[in-house]
């Protein structure tokens, strides 16, 4: 039997994206890509929530998206298991729920797509390694202090890079995702560690800021920065690096296309199954391939 | 004598024979509900409905609106005490955080069952707030100088008390497993409809109005905020009064903690974060004075509810984020105007 | 008569001002003891003291020969001393039960509050304070009568064995002090002491039994109550002066004002709101015309409605300003038309408290000595140092905190500031309550000189010997309306007789 | 009369009496300083030092700082008038994102010059200050809501003209670049030492104190903040201060926000987002007293750089991230109650 209560061919079918928060521009970024994306199916009209960071706010508004009946929720939780229980109500009481970038706990829900902030702060930690080929001195700019990206984040590159006794960690300070306390920050980093030659950033705003920070001292030529995220267009981390400002940053894929897709799966083809798990694979950006991905992505 | 007792009478009774205003006094006593009035009914005029059904009105809505502010709900009713003795106080929304963090802790990686945890959390909670009011009252420093620090200081807390990461709870016994009880604090009764969250904000709420309005310690927070001079020479207990005022917010917090990490099976040192502001907003546009002296309890419930039922109403009607932050605005003036048009009889009382 | 109190050498020092200097008071079970004394004499501080509500700095406290030192006003309470203040401290917010049992509630077995206990006490409170109010009107729609009379039935509530009133007439109108000497005799009878502070000379008589007058921190002498006022004047000022008030206007000037049939319609109906109903007066440059009348007829609101201060509303009837129709009503329009006012509640709406004096006194005119909107330092010092002396506010520093200075000299820096502006009309409301005599003279002194220069006034008092002395012509109210009008040389009886009488046939 | 005058001689020989206090005076003068001289003590203490250097010291570490203290300091300075009006804004932080947006989507998207894009962003600001202001006089609702409401929103009008999306600000010519003349905002001067927003900020100060302390319009707003209805009886335009002071605080975060996308060639809706509690903070810090009618604008701007500099030296030192927020409390409220401390000569004032 299909995944959705009603599906085929209707032509009006509603999607209720119960988004974590607007804050991250990672987060505005994916926002984009589905109102971009969702343009290609007619049928679909996609309502969007700001959780404002706010596990009580996500919760109350997946819990109207279930009073207004929406033919499919997508979610991105603030945190996975304040969210677990409503959405399990929401998946039990029929409506198909496709998880965005993080999981909930438990399995009540349609399918998951996503990337593996771990993996990708790993590939992040293998990539410092090579940059340094004879080590040196490595500065962290964490995300905000125990949010579950930031903690994965920051353990996924220090295993990264655990394996290479050359590179030490001189320092590690929370900058909350934001630019203005990265540049605060790093500066201070500098003043205390002259030596610094490598800053790993959790998202891409930090790795802003971090450059500024090192501009301002006439060393954003000796200090690589890594960032995160990956974001197409001007203001994105892709951009920074075919410029040349940073060493690199991790595409932190939205999976936008995919969950699309999904959707469309469920509701018009009436598909009685689907992929549990999607993974979108990262991509690393570097200054060899940042200029024909930037090109590529549209924006 | 006699006479002399009937003279100034005269006096007075012109004094007196103005119009008697108990009607109009009647709707002031309830002005504090106007604005809430106002949201619900918009929210039934304006809500979708689906084969005639205002789903603003189904049960589930209303019980995910009152749910939605049961935490708000409950650090607001201390905030109606603090706010009333001419304080405020930043760090509910930090302490609120610290104690679900330490509810988590306590339960799961110590261990610990919920007969020793809840009452360790709330002394806790309370503690710092006393401890805030200390400082404020005797050091002399303003209480938005004191509170915002100890919101820095409640984070750090937490932060320490979890080892920088969020625990999860989860259920059964056995070590790393909370008692499943605690669990009801996410749940809802009477067949489904009504939160346990609400309904110990509820159970609260009727205690703080009656400590607010019957008790002489209510009296005497009214009396500090509004003239500290007059209630020090009324041989009123002012400091000790002024610093309780914040244990109770730092009660409030704790209790407001323990049914956060109870809702969410979770307590993380950022939890709460910015709860501050949205209750001292239900207790201002509850009509409590900031300036101190002046306010009511029911207020302060009726501001949260219409807080709640506000947001909801928009999102109910697909409102796209922007417009819901600039409507919210919008509406929260309008109500709070129309409050105090009504309640604009006296001049003398700012 | 037992030895209720006793206080010896007290001393206290604010910051560079010695307030006592080594002053001895006692007071006998049952005795009416008045304590006299010029603005700033020490009178409150050494009351202050007693009550608990400030520490001496040396000095001993003995009641019934045992010694105190009190912490705080509760044990004061404890100890059977109740005090009326001079600065009515009351909580705006509460209603009047409220405040009357504020620091010790009824409450009930469950140990809630007694409210409908409280409220009824509270109403026979209000009756042997003789005012009939309801117990449920929160003080902040009290007019200053009305709270000083709460203030009193809350002191006499505590029923204590030492009763401190520092002021207590100040806002009241002869039929309330009437009553209240009723009361202070009763309290006597029944062995209390009563410790009572005045400025007002002429009630010396009705009350005292023994007078101590002070000056400048210490005791200056001690008077028998039957003492004549010059006596007592020559006390309190350290010099005697033949008369009180001033001689009258010989000039009468052009007419400043003209009401004929006003009539003022407030916009909001306020709870106890005696609007002018219909009012006839004038007032001409060169002249001082009194408005009497009981309490709550109105002298407040028709002064405020003149001025369109914090009364919004429309005046109806024939309003004349120098002989033009104008629309009052505004504080611009007031203020554009050269009238300026005194209210009757200095700490409320005349003074910025927790400002210096000399801030103050700049106030109202700052537009005129600052030129292109730039403060002038030198210029304002001058100013300001021109000011003080002139209205002789002591101690003589502008940069005084006002909360800080006596009621009287609070009073004159409110003079001080309105009258600096130079308007044509000064509107005053209890213009002189809690100064003391020799300011009195000095500002009646003013009040002549600037009407000589062509200014005119409109002053309401319920001091009638004030109004007597110092008007040229007393206008009688009654409900919010001008029922008689005398010219100088009235007698208080003929006046006294036309605002009750008045009151009954309105 | 020459008898009279022998009498308050007596007055003015307590007069003379006073002057012996001119030199606690002077220390209570400068109390406000207290907190900030407590801070870099301590900086220069505990700073790290490389070979003899002491880091908290070098001149790029202090211009680290006074940069990362511009945006609020200049926050500071217009909530310094509204706190001492007794007023509160509370949008300031989302007037910064809005104006940082507009002045982002003028230069890029729009194609605006310097010359129109930066007049239009700051009378906007202060236009949206001066609604507040009216709505909260006016309507007399308190301006806690008032400005509340203002940041959700500008926060919406923010994402509305961003269409929610960061904006980069890319120097150069053409369509889609800003003049390069904007980046200065994010350069020093003087051989690299001195910040241009920290320039900004100096020279606003410096009209600010102006302002406050030597002009006929900063006394009303003392008394307005003293006394409301003294000031009225004395026909200062109680009204017009009310308002007005709102339009300088969102002038003055019209200009953050110019700085902000200057500083960071960045604009976002999101900008700016908690700035408002630093620059109360850092007003309040400084000595001014919420309730009103009291304080100094160097107060403000110590507060400031204190908050700037305790920062500072605590990541210079790596300090983990809670002991970091411990430490900001523990030290704020030291200050404050350092300086409150040496300036209580009068208790009354609150
Ligand atoms: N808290 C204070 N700080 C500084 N000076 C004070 C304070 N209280 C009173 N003074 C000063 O002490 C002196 C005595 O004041 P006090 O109020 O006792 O006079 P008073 O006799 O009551 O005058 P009045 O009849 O006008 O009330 C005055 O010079 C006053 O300025
Ligand atoms: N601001 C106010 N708010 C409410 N009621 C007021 C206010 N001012 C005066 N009243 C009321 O107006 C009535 C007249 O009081 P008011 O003091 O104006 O008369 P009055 O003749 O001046 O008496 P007083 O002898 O006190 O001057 C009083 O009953 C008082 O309750
Ligand atoms: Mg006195
Ligand atoms: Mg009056």
């Amino acid at each position: 039997k299909p995944l959705a209560k009603t599906c085929g061919p209707k032509d009006k079918y509603v999607i209720g994206f119960s988004q974590a928060n607007f804050k991250e521009p990672y987060r505005s970024h994916v926002n984009h890509e589905l109102e971009r994306l969702v343009k290609n199916y007619p049928q679909f009209k996609l309502v969007i929530a700001d959780g404002q960071a706010s596990d009580n706010t996500q919760v109350s508004q997946v819990e109207n998206f279930l009073t207004q009946q929406v033919d499919i929720l997508f979610i991105s939780p603030f945190e996975a298991a304040p969210l677990t229980p409503v959405v399990s109500r929401v998946y039990k009481s029929g409506i198909p729920v496709i998880e965005l970038d993080r999981k909930t706990n438990g399995d009540d829900y349609t399918s998951f797509v996503g990337g593996d902030n771990e993996k990708i702060a790993e590939e992040a930690g293998q990539y410092a390694k090579k940059l340094l080929p004879d080590g040196g001195d490595v500065a962290i700019l964490e995300g905000l202090p125990s949010s579950s990206p930031a903690i994965e984040r920051l353990d996924g590159f220090k295993k990264g890079i655990a394996d290479d006794p050359k590179l030490k960690v001189v320092a590690v300070q929370p900058v909350d995702w934001m630019e203005d306390k990265a540049v605060t920050v790093f500066s201070a980093m500098l003043q205390a560690h002259p030596d610094i030659k490598l800053v790993y950033t959790s998202n891409d705003l930090a790795a802003a800021g971090a450059y500024i920070a090192a501009k301002q001292v006439g060393k954003e030529k000796d200090i690589k920065i890594i960032g995160t995220d990956g974001l197409p267009g001007p203001s994105g981390g892709i951009h920074a690096v075919a410029e040349g400002q940073w060493a690199a940053t991790l595409v932190y894929p939205t999976g936008a296309a995919e969950a699309l897709d999904l959707a469309k799966k469920i509701l018009i083809d009436c598909a009685e199954s689907v992929p549990r798990v999607v993974t979108v694979p990262t991509q690393l950006i570097t200054p060899e391939n940042a200029k024909d991905v930037y090109a590529k992505e549209k924006f | 004598m006699t006479n002399e007792t009937a003279t100034p009478s005269i006096g007075v009774s012109q004094a007196d024979a103005r119009p008697k205003l108990r009607p109009l006094d009647y709707v002031v006593r309830f002005q504090s509900l106007l604005g809430l009035i106002l949201v619900i009914v918009g929210g039934i005029a304006f809500s979708p409905r689906r084969h005639g059904h205002i789903l603003f009105l189904q049960p589930d809505n209303i019980a995910n609106i009152v749910r939605s502010i049961s935490e708000t709900g409950i650090l607001a009713l201390g905030m109606t005490f603090v706010i009333i003795a001419a304080g405020i106080d930043l760090s509910v929304g930090a302490v609120l955080g610290l104690s679900s963090v330490l509810t988590a802790t306590l339960l799961i990686n110590a261990g610990w069952g919920l007969w020793t945890t809840l009452p360790l959390v709330l002394v806790c909670a309370t503690l710092f707030g006393l401890v805030q009011g200390a400082i404020s009252t005797r050091l002399h420093v303003q209480a938005f100088i004191v509170t915002l620090a100890g919101l820095q200081a409640a984070r750090g807390l937490a932060l320490i008390a979890s080892g920088n990461v969020f625990i999860n709870i989860n259920y059964g016994s056995g070590p790393g497993n909370a008692p499943p009880a605690f669990a009801i604090l996410g749940e809802r009764l009477f067949y489904n409809t009504f939160p346990v969250a609400t309904l110990v904000f509820l159970v609260l709420a009727v205690i703080a109005t009656f400590f607010l309005n019957h008790t002489r310690y209510g009296r005497y927070v009214f009396a500090v905020g509004g003239n500290e001079r007059a209630a020090r020479l009324s041989g009123i207990p002012v400091e000790w009064i002024k610093i309780s005022v914040y244990g109770i917010t730092g009660l409030c917090s704790g209790v407001a903690g323990i049914v956060h990490a109870g809702q969410f099976a979770f307590g993380s040192p950022t939890d709460g974060t910015g709860y501050e502001l949205n209750a001292i907003a239900a207790v201002v546009i509850g009509g409590t004075d900031l300036f101190g002296g002046a306010g009511t309890m029911v207020g302060t419930i009726a501001g949260a509810v219409m807080l709640g039922a506000l947001a909801n109403v928009l999102q109910l009607n697909d409102v796209s984020a922007a417009m819901q932050l600039l409507a919210t605005g919008a509406i929260i003036v309008a109500a709070a105007a129309l409050q105090t048009f009504v309640g604009r009889r006296d001049v003398r009382s700012r | 008569m037992t030895l209720l109190l006793e206080m010896r050498g007290i001393e206290k020092r604010f910051g560079g001002i010695q307030a006592l200097k080594g002053v001895d008071f006692d007071l006998r079970a049952g005795e009416a003891h008045v304590l006299l004394g010029e603005n700033g004499a020490g009178k409150s501080t050494l009351m202050n003291i007693l009550s608990g509500n400030i520490g001496p700095d040396s000095g001993d406290i003995r009641l019934l020969g045992a010694s105190m030192r009190f912490s705080g006003p509760a044990e004061a309470h404890a100890a059977g001393i109740a005090m009326i203040p001079q600065e009515l401290d009351l909580v705006p917010g509460l209603d009047i039960a409220a405040n009357l049992f504020l620091g010790s509630e009824q409450r009930t077995g469950w140990g809630t509050l007694a409210h409908r206990r409280m409220h009824a006490a509270a109403s026979d409170l209000l009756k042997k304070a003789g005012v009939s109010l309801d117990a449920d009107r929160p003080v902040s729609s009290l007019r200053m009568g009305e709270r000083q009379l709460v203030a009193i039935a809350k002191a006499l509530s505590a029923d204590a064995r030492i009763l401190i009133m520092d002021e207590p007439t100040a806002a009241l109108s002869a039929t309330e002090a009437e009553h209240l000497f009723g009361t202070v005799r009763e309290l006597c009878a029944r062995g209390v002491g009563v410790i009572y502070i005045s400025h007002r000379l002429e009630e010396v008589p009705r009350v005292a039994d023994r007078v101590t007058v002070m000056r400048d921190g210490r005791v200056a002498g001690e008077a028998s109550a039957d003492a004549p006022q010059a006596e007592l004047v020559r006390l309190l000022v350290g010099r005697s002066f033949e008369d009180l008030f001033p001689p009258r206007a010989k000039t009468i000037g052009r007419e400043l004002l003209r009401l004929e049939h006003a009539r003022f319609d407030p916009a909001i109906e306020r709870a106890g709101w005696q609007a002018a109903r219909d009012v006839s007066l004038t007032v001409h440059e060169g002249e001082i015309v009194g408005l009497a009348g009981l309490m709550g007829v109105g002298r407040t609101e028709l002064l405020s409605a003149l001025y369109g201060f914090e009364v919004e509303g429309r005046w109806s009837g024939t309003v004349l300003v120098g002989g033009r129709p104008t629309r009052l009503g505004t504080i611009t329009a007031a203020r554009h038309a050269g009238i300026a006012y005194v209210t009757d509640d200095r700490r409320g709406t005349g003074l910025v408290l927790k400002h210096s004096v000399g801030e103050n006194v700049v106030l109202s005119t700052l537009r005129r000595i600052t030129p292109w909107a730039l403060v002038a330092p030198k210029k304002e010092r001058r100013y300001v140092a021109e000011a003080l002396s002139r209205f002789d506010v002591r101690p003589k520093l502008p940069e005084a905190l006002v909360v800080n200075l006596s009621g009287g000299n609070q009073q004159k820096v409110v003079f001080a500031k309105e009258l600096v502006s130079e308007p044509h009309l000064l509107l005053l409301d209890e213009p002189t309550r809690g100064v003391d005599v020799g300011a009195k003279a000095e500002i009646y002194e003013q009040l002549r000189d600037l009407t000589a220069k062509g200014l005119g006034v409109l002053v309401a008092s319920s001091e009638l010997p004030e109004l007597i002395g110092l008007c040229d012509r007393i206008v009688v109210m009654s409900r919010g309306r001008t029922v008689a009008e005398f010219a100088a040389g009235a007698s208080e009886e003929q006046i006294r007789h036309a605002s009750t009488s008045g009151a009954e046939a309105a």
